[in-house]
């Protein structure tokens, strides 16, 4: 091993806070997502169930108050479900990083990974990706295209990964520039609800706003330990956290 | 008439009468027309993708893997009788041996073929022998599930071989000859995969901690619903056996099984229902009270969805699961035939359901706290290619029974009743 | 009963024959390079022996990968010798300013993201390690692709069978995952694939 | 068995049994799922060095400024120069190959030609008179077709103000200044009350409330459900049309609660009369009253030109005061906005950047520079540049190559572009404003009920808010996610 | 899943998971691979014709596998174990010895008592100590009548007790008659001679003790009679067929309408 391979970068463990406060529900992050992710326009058959939003706004309302929740893959870090279950080892953890990490071209389509989901982020190409005449032309270069049958992901941006990693090569550091890597719904937030960076800086912003007291992740008590945390002032979306008791959410249907 | 060149006699085994060639043939063309629709629908899924069923991201599991399950857990009659004859040596059930491995063989083949189809990427599915993820349910059910398929083929090969007319060849006979005298072997190893993949389809659903509905602890890597699974499948493979038995012996009027064969079958069928009801019981009384409450959900909750109410629990539990065990056991009742029939039925039922729930119901309940309640209905090309594969399994199952010795003892059956008819022309 | 062995014994040797003789030569079809091209040529002329004398890597760490025509005009405003290649670069591609089309041998499928600078600048990876001697080569070998994958060949490697191959053949996952394992470089496969 | 069918089945057992020692089932194998991850019918992306320009965006009047990257000549992604763009911006650069992207002339919706075009309009100026309409009239290009206009007989120019630009022309004309030269300074504002403005959706540029937004109170008084009501930190649901009650109710009370100069002349009917024509009870007047002169700087915003807003705001002394409404200036000129074009014109010719719901006037034979088609286009459709596909001030060069057949209407009309050297700062200048007597409310339309749309695309040709559906925000555009 | 194929590590799991698929594949191979290498040496040393007779005697419904013993009355009922081969049945001379009561009689038929009759219906009678003639018994002559076509084995080929000795076609149905004993053909006849072959037998006493004499005939007549009484029942075969009333010539072409594939079958024991 030659010297310049050293020193080795540390690992990292990239993670989001969400201000759910912050969130106007524009869907902002949800278009630059595909768009810098290579998501076809949907396809006619498609619906809202079988449409490919790898970043989804939810919205959500409680008695006439209104919040924005916008979910994506959680990078769950502890008996990740869908890592664990897919017989491939087209997931995987990735140690360096913390993403998890959907590989489409190992994926063959069985959807398992799908069913473990607890938070839907996972989405099936239904049908073959299909731009208009021409439009191809506008394909982001540092993502591949999916095709039909196989299951998708959010992977944090990996392509802008990838390009700060090349740059911080270039420029002969150890390790990637924060400033260089921040996916695009990060970016593409006009309130900066969003918080993004490395967990395991403890001075990091994220880290700091993940250990606030209006701090919660989703569905926690499931033990998969995500690494998207929300925070809220109001408790109301606090709640949102787990399911509440049946009798609330009977009254909500009702 | 029998002379004639056109017909198949000469296929048939002697001294068992099989309908005519023309009236078989009857028989077989609706299959084929409901086959080759199934074919059409399969290639519709395998050329559009997938998008032409009605699965989404939500249900990503559909009717397919339901019925899979399902045939898969009934087909378990094939490795549990040869594991009854072979090694626990059970001779009289070797009346039904056959049958059951060509029914094995078929719901296997059957199942297997439809996940070709429900994978979005048949091509690459090898992936899974090349890169297998030991830690997945699926690498085992793959692994058993193909492997014990080649089992069963090659329990049926010295079955084919025994065709009167294939035997002829000298070869072919001795062959068979000696592939009889393996089969216990295969059986053996059959039993053991059967085992693990009946186990690891359970398992399939109780690791899912990110699905509370289905998620339960276990033992070392197993959950609770591996051993569940074992236990309801080699409770309904014996019922699933009388069933299709007394099926073909209606269609065909003929006797092909003597009645104490049944009635062996049904107790067994009955005692290790109980066993599995007993087990349910359990392990969704714990379940209720710890699993799910510790992952954060409110255990009744996931009965408060209609029309997924508690009468499933207590309709799995109860009405197809004491109920036939009861009919089962119970002397009387399983000695009258429409009652052994009843429990039997009730029997195959209540694995069906357990199935359905634990595939259809587990994504339809809402996890998070702001995703609601989802409904799902497969569409025709789900319908039509699992209807293909059912066709396909009457057509080989028919064929088999004209031409292959499936019910060893039909020949002495038919020599008692026609005694009996003489007897009573001479009173 | 030795008539049929020897039959058995026949079909087993034809399909040994076919499977590996027969087989690679219709798996993958041949396409000659635009034209000429040497190497060794150019290194001593320009005399600059290191790749990147032509193959650079930009600023933002992305490899430029072939020389564009606009580049080689600089040396190749008019014929400088007397090859038929070279007439044809000038006639062809300098005056039209077109590019040449090149068949990249190397050339890795979309969903692999390759580094050279990752590779050249932090592993400190000679081109050799991969590319072989080309640099010292008197011409371009033709560009063979699989009729089934549409991969080069030289993804695979020249030896069909992979078995005793040189060590910078074949491109494959698993040559790459043996050379990090070897530098102690294991990623995961968002490393090498986006 | 015969013995030529023994020896067939010899044979064939062997190469069988051979073949699988050979790599002809497992390269096979193995190509074939390579085939499957590089299938030829799936697109690519465009090869060659990425590199970063910068621009502005053109897709709606607020122009916000981008940074594109572009490989082997063609824009792959967008990113905001300060700031985020909006949904519609990040997936722009696709919108140049729109399936309704306009490459041919059409002539009430059936294809023509340019030549028929420039015929029909030399025709019409010689018939006069003509109108040239603009859509954002800072540019050095807006420069060009005022000079011309000028210049050319029976020529007039005109501007298409942007809705919330529109808005502000009662409280103008009450003043005395040019709209052109009117702004909310909301960037020092603590709140806002909103009559049916849909200020996160787009209200005066994609993301200049958004950014506010945190930090500012929403009072948001709407007849239908909005977005902009879901984020608000109060929602007053009103009566549709009665934008104006609600802004005389709140007025009679400031007046009553001696919040505003008593000597302001006071509404038609009584607080509770107004109130019950808006709809609401009266004291959530009195609430928002109270909030309004409690979280001063306050302003109040009418999603259309109405009067009493304009007086309410002057009540409220928002007029002219930080965090209200301010006058900047001086700007280009003022210009006559396409609302007030006179009867009778012969025809009108439009610039892209006009928005497709601005129509002119009367029976006017109609020319529109558009890059993509509406739904049903009256009168002349002229293909224009599309996104990026013209310097977004119309002076200097493009970042992309625009496609056969498109025209600018600079160079349609002739006119050649000049870079204006130097713009004007906009320097802060007073505005004073006084209520002489209560101003006779305009019957100001509400949105539908079920409006739910964004605002960006509502002010764009028709089919970007289409695009914005087909994006993957709406897999299907009956069952919006966020609707 | 192999070393050296990426994804795969040696843990406990990977390790443990792939040792067990390898066993499970070569117990399925060596069991198959072991079927097959048996047969090819069954057919190599040809044994053959008795492993047929085998695997059919095994397929046989009980009460046709009786032994000899329970038709002669010696015994109340036994199945013989070993494939109606007395000539290596320990038992046979305890048994043979035991006294019988069934009554000797032929239903009409013609039994001659010097000649052995073999289960198949086929008789041998002893020529000179080492040559014997074959041909076939009254029973299946009377029911087979004129038969359209025989195939016997050439002179030389060694015919095999319970092999095939020839074959025989009648109205479509095509059936083989068992060889009752050991030998080679030294010449063969017909329907005509009354006898269908002439065999040179090997030495030694018990080469035809596997054969029925006295008692055992008419016992086993008795069954096979009221077999066909039962299986012709049905095509309207003469009730009292057992009793005094004799199967007239040419049976076949009397009831054509009966399943004679069936009958044919278990009368010559032809799977």
């Amino acid at each position: 091993m030659t010297p310049q391979s050293k020193p080795k970068s540390k690992p990292r463990r990239y993670g989001m806070v969400i201000d759910v406060d912050r969130c106007t529900g524009c869907g902002g992050c949800m278009t630059a997502c595909a768009a810098e992710n290579n998501v076809a326009p949907s396809d006619s058959r498609a619906t809202a169930r079988t449409g490919l939003t790898p970043m989804l706004v939810h919205r959500v309302t409680r008695e006439g108050r209104t919040a924005f929740l916008p979910v994506t893959c959680m990078q769950c870090e502890n008996e990740t479900p869908c890592v664990t279950v897919c017989p491939q080892q087209a997931v995987e953890l990735d140690k360096a990083t913390g993403i998890v990490t959907q590989m489409p071209q190992r994926c063959f389509g069985c959807r398992y990974c799908m069913t473990a989901c607890a938070y839907h982020a996972r989405y099936f190409n239904w049908w073959d990706p299909v731009w208009p005449p021409g439009m191809e032309r506008t394909l982001n270069p540092g993502v591949a295209v999916r095709m039909r049958g196989v299951v998708e992901k959010c992977n944090f941006c990996h392509g802008r990964l990838h390009e700060a990693e090349d740059k911080a090569a270039a420029e002969g550091l150890a390790s990637v520039n924060p400033a260089d890597y921040r996916p695009v719904c990060v970016e593409a937030c006009p309130t900066r609800a969003i918080t993004f960076g490395d967990l395991n800086e403890p001075a990091s912003e994220v880290s700091l706003a993940a250990k606030g007291p209006e701090a919660f992740r989703l569905l926690a008590r499931l033990g998969t330990e995500p690494k998207i945390y929300y925070s809220s002032k109001r408790e109301w979306v606090r709640d949102l956290a787990e399911r509440g008791p049946v009798e609330r959410r009977e009254a909500r249907r009702g | 008439m029998a002379s004639s060149a056109l017909t198949d006699s000469r296929w048939i085994a002697r001294g068992i009468d099989r309908s005519a060639a023309g009236p078989f043939a009857l028989w077989l063309t609706p299959w084929f027309v409901l086959l080759a629709l199934g074919v059409y629908a399969a290639w519709r899924c395998l050329y559009y993708g997938l998008g032409e069923t009605n699965m989404d991201n939500r249900f990503a599991f559909g009717l397919w893997i339901f019925l899979d399950l399902a045939i898969i857990a009934l087909g378990a009659g094939a490795f549990f009788t040869g594991f009854l004859v072979y090694l626990m040596r059970i001779k009289e059930l070797k009346a039904v041996l056959n049958s059951a491995v060509v029914l094995g063989f078929i719901c296997y083949s059957g199942a297997v073929a439809v996940l070709a189809i429900d994978v979005g990427q048949p091509m690459r599915a090898w992936f899974t022998f090349w890169h297998p993820n030991t830690h997945s349910m699926l690498t085992e059910v793959t692994f058993c599930i193909s492997l014990y398929l080649a089992v069963l083929a090659f329990e049926y090969v010295p079955l084919v071989l025994k065709n009167r007319r294939l035997r002829k060849t000298t070869s072919f006979l001795v062959f068979e000859h000696h592939m009889h005298i393996v089969v216990p072997v295969l059986a053996a190893v059959g039993t053991l995969l059967s085992f693990f993949h009946q186990g690891s389809l359970g398992g399939l659903y109780g690791v899912l901690r990110g699905r509370p509905f289905a998620f339960r602890e276990g033992f070392s890597i197993w959950p609770t619903t591996f051993f569940l699974f074992i236990l309801s499948a080699i409770a309904v493979g014996p019922s699933f056996l009388i069933l299709t038995t007394r099926l073909v012996e209606k269609i065909t009027g003929k006797k092909l099984v003597p009645r104490t064969v049944f009635e062996k079958l049904g107790f067994i069928s009955g005692l290790l229902l109980a066993l599995y009801v007993a087990a349910k019981s359990v392990d969704t009384l714990i379940w209720l009270n710890v699993t799910s409450p510790a992952a954060g959900f409110a255990p009744w909750e996931h009965y408060a969805y209609r029309p997924y109410g508690l009468w499933l629990m207590a309709a799995e539990i109860g009405l197809f699961g004491l109920l036939p065990a009861a009919l089962l056991l119970y002397r009387k009742t399983r000695e009258r035939g429409v009652w052994l029939l009843t429990g039997a039925a009730l029997a195959c039922c209540g694995v069906m359901l357990n199935r359905f729930v634990l595939t259809v119901q587990t994504l339809a309940l809402p996890t998070l706290a702001f995703d609601e309640f989802m409904q799902y209905m497969p569409n025709w090309q789900e319908v039509a290619t699992f209807g293909g594969v059912v066709a396909y399994g009457v057509i080989l199952y028919s064929i088999s029974y004209r031409y292959l010795p499936l019910f060893p003892k039909e020949r002495e059956l038919a020599a008692e009743s026609r005694e009996e008819v003489n007897h009573v022309s001479e009173r | 009963m030795l008539r049929p062995l020897l039959l058995f014994l026949a079909g087993l040797a034809a399909a040994q024959i076919a499977g590996w003789y027969g087989f690679p030569r219709v798996l993958y079809t041949t396409h000659a390079q635009p034209f000429e091209y040497r190497h060794k040529t150019h290194a001593v002329k320009s005399g600059s022996t290191e790749c990147d004398g032509c193959h650079t890597l930009r600023p933002d760490g992305v490899f430029a990968g072939l020389p564009n025509t606009e580049s080689c005009a600089a040396c190749h405003p008019e014929a400088q010798g007397t090859t038929k290649a070279e007439a044809t670069f000038v006639k062809d591609f300098v005056t039209t300013e077109k590019e040449v089309p090149w068949l990249v041998r190397a050339r890795q499928p979309a969903n692999v993201r390759f580094s050279h600078a990752i590779h050249t600048k932090r592993a400190a990876l000679k081109c050799e390690r991969c590319h072989g001697r080309d640099g010292e080569t008197d011409t371009v070998r033709p560009y063979q692709q699989n009729r089934i994958s549409g991969y080069s060949r030289d993804i695979w490697g020249q030896s069909i069978s992979r078995l005793r191959r040189a060590p910078n053949e074949g491109m494959k996952m698993d040559d790459c995952e043996s050379c990090h394992k070897e530098r102690g470089f294991v990623t995961g496969c968002l490393g090498c694939h986006r | 068995m015969s013995k030529t069918r023994r020896d067939i089945l010899a044979l064939g057992g062997g190469l069988a049994a051979g073949i699988v020692f050979t790599p002809v089932p497992w390269k096979i194998l193995d190509d074939a799922s390579i085939w499957t991850q590089n299938w030829p019918w799936i697109p690519q992306p465009v090869k060659g060095p990425v590199e970063w320009k910068e621009s502005a965006c053109t897709m709606c009047p607020a122009g916000c400024g981008l940074k594109v990257k572009m490989a082997g000549g063609y824009v792959v992604g967008l990113s905001g120069k300060d700031g985020a763009l909006c949904a519609l911006g990040y997936g722009a650069h696709q919108m140049n190959f729109h399936p309704r992207r306009l490459r041919v002339v059409y002539r009430d919706g059936r294809p023509s030609t340019w030549e028929a075009a420039e015929a029909a309009f030399r025709k019409a100026c010689e018939e006069g008179p003509v109108a040239v309409v603009d859509g954002r009239p800072s540019r050095s290009v807006s420069r060009a077709y005022q000079a011309w206009a000028a210049a050319t007989k029976g020529m007039s120019y005109f501007v298409a103000r942007a809705p919330e630009e529109a808005a502000l022309v009662p409280l103008a004309r009450l003043a005395g200044a040019p709209v052109e030269e009117l702004a909310y300074d909301l960037e020092k504002t603590k709140l806002v009350l909103s009559l049916n403005a849909p200020l996160l959706e787009g209200w005066g540029g994609p993301q200049r409330v958004q950014r506010l937004w945190p930090e500012l109170k929403i009072v948001q008084a709407e007849s239908a459900k909005s977005r902009t009501g879901d984020c608000a930190w109060q929602r007053v649901s009103i009566r549709p049309g009665s934008e104006a009650a609600l802004a005389m109710a709140v007025a009679y009370v400031l007046i009553d609660e001696k919040l505003a100069p008593a000597t302001s002349p006071r509404p038609p009917k009584t607080a509770a009369d107004h109130a019950r024509d808006a709809g609401v009870e009266l004291n959530t007047v009195l609430e928002i009253a109270r909030a309004l002169a409690a979280n001063r700087p306050a302003v109040v915003i009418g999603r259309e030109p109405e009067p009493a807003v304009a007086a309410l705001n002057i009540l409220l002394g928002a007029v002219g005061a930080t965090g209200g409404v301010v006058r900047r200036g001086p700007v280009s000129g003022a210009f006559q906005s396409m609302d007030e074009m006179p009867t009778g014109l012969r025809a009108a010719i439009l610039d892209s950047t006009v928005p497709h719901d601005h129509q002119p006037s009367g029976d006017a034979e109609r020319f529109r520079f558009t890059a993509w088609r509406g739904e049903d286009e009256k009168g002349w459709l002229l293909p224009a540049p599309g996104f990026l596909e013209e310097n977004p001030d119309g002076a200097g060069d493009a970042l992309l190559k625009p496609p056969e057949g498109v025209r600018t209407l600079a160079a349609f009309l002739g006119v050649e572009v000049k870079a204006i050297e130097s713009r004007p700062v906009a320097a802060e200048r007073p505005l004073t404003c006084r209520l002489a007597a209560w101003p006779q409310p305009a019957s100001s339309a509400s949105p539908p009920a079920d409006w739910t749309g964004p605002w960006t695309p509502a002010v764009l040709p028709p089919l970007s808010g289409k695009l914005y559906q087909e994006s993957a925000l709406f897999p299907a555009p009956e069952k919006g996610l966020l609707a | 899943m192999f070393p050296n194929v990426s994804g795969f590590h040696y843990t406990f799991g990977h390790v443990l998971f792939l040792s067990l698929f390898g066993l499970v594949i070569v117990t399925i191979a060596a069991a198959i691979l072991l079927a097959m290498w048996k047969t090819r040496r069954d057919l190599r040393g040809n044994h053959t014709e008795n492993l047929r007779w085998h695997t059919e005697f095994d397929d046989l419904p009980l009460d046709e596998r009786c032994c000899r013993h329970e038709l002669a009355g010696r015994v109340e009922a036994r199945v013989c174990p070993n494939a109606f081969d007395c000539r290596d049945c320990r038992q046979y001379p305890q048994f043979a010895a035991l006294p019988t009561h069934a009554p000797e009689h032929a239903f009409g038929l013609d039994y001659p008592p010097n000649r052995l009759y073999h289960r198949g219906h086929a008789w041998v009678e002893r020529e000179s100590d080492d040559v014997v003639r074959v041909g076939l018994d009254d029973l299946a002559s009377r029911m087979v009548g004129n038969p359209d076509s025989i195939e016997l084995p050439a002179p030389g080929t060694h015919v095999e007790a319970n092999g095939t000795g020839w074959r025989m076609e009648k109205n479509g149905h095509e059936f083989r008659v068992l060889s009752p004993i050991d030998g080679d053909v030294l010449e063969t006849g017909g329907r005509a001679e009354g006898w269908y072959l002439r065999l040179r037998v090997p030495h030694g006493d018990n080469q035809a003790r596997h054969l029925l004499h006295g008692p055992e005939v008419s016992g086993w007549l008795m069954r096979e009679l009221e077999r066909l009484q039962i299986e012709l029942a049905p095509a309207g075969a003469a009730p009292s067929l057992a009793d005094g009333g004799t199967i007239v010539d040419g049976l076949m072409d009397q009831l054509p309408q009966a399943d004679w594939d069936a009958v044919l079958g278990r009368t010559f024991i032809d799977a």
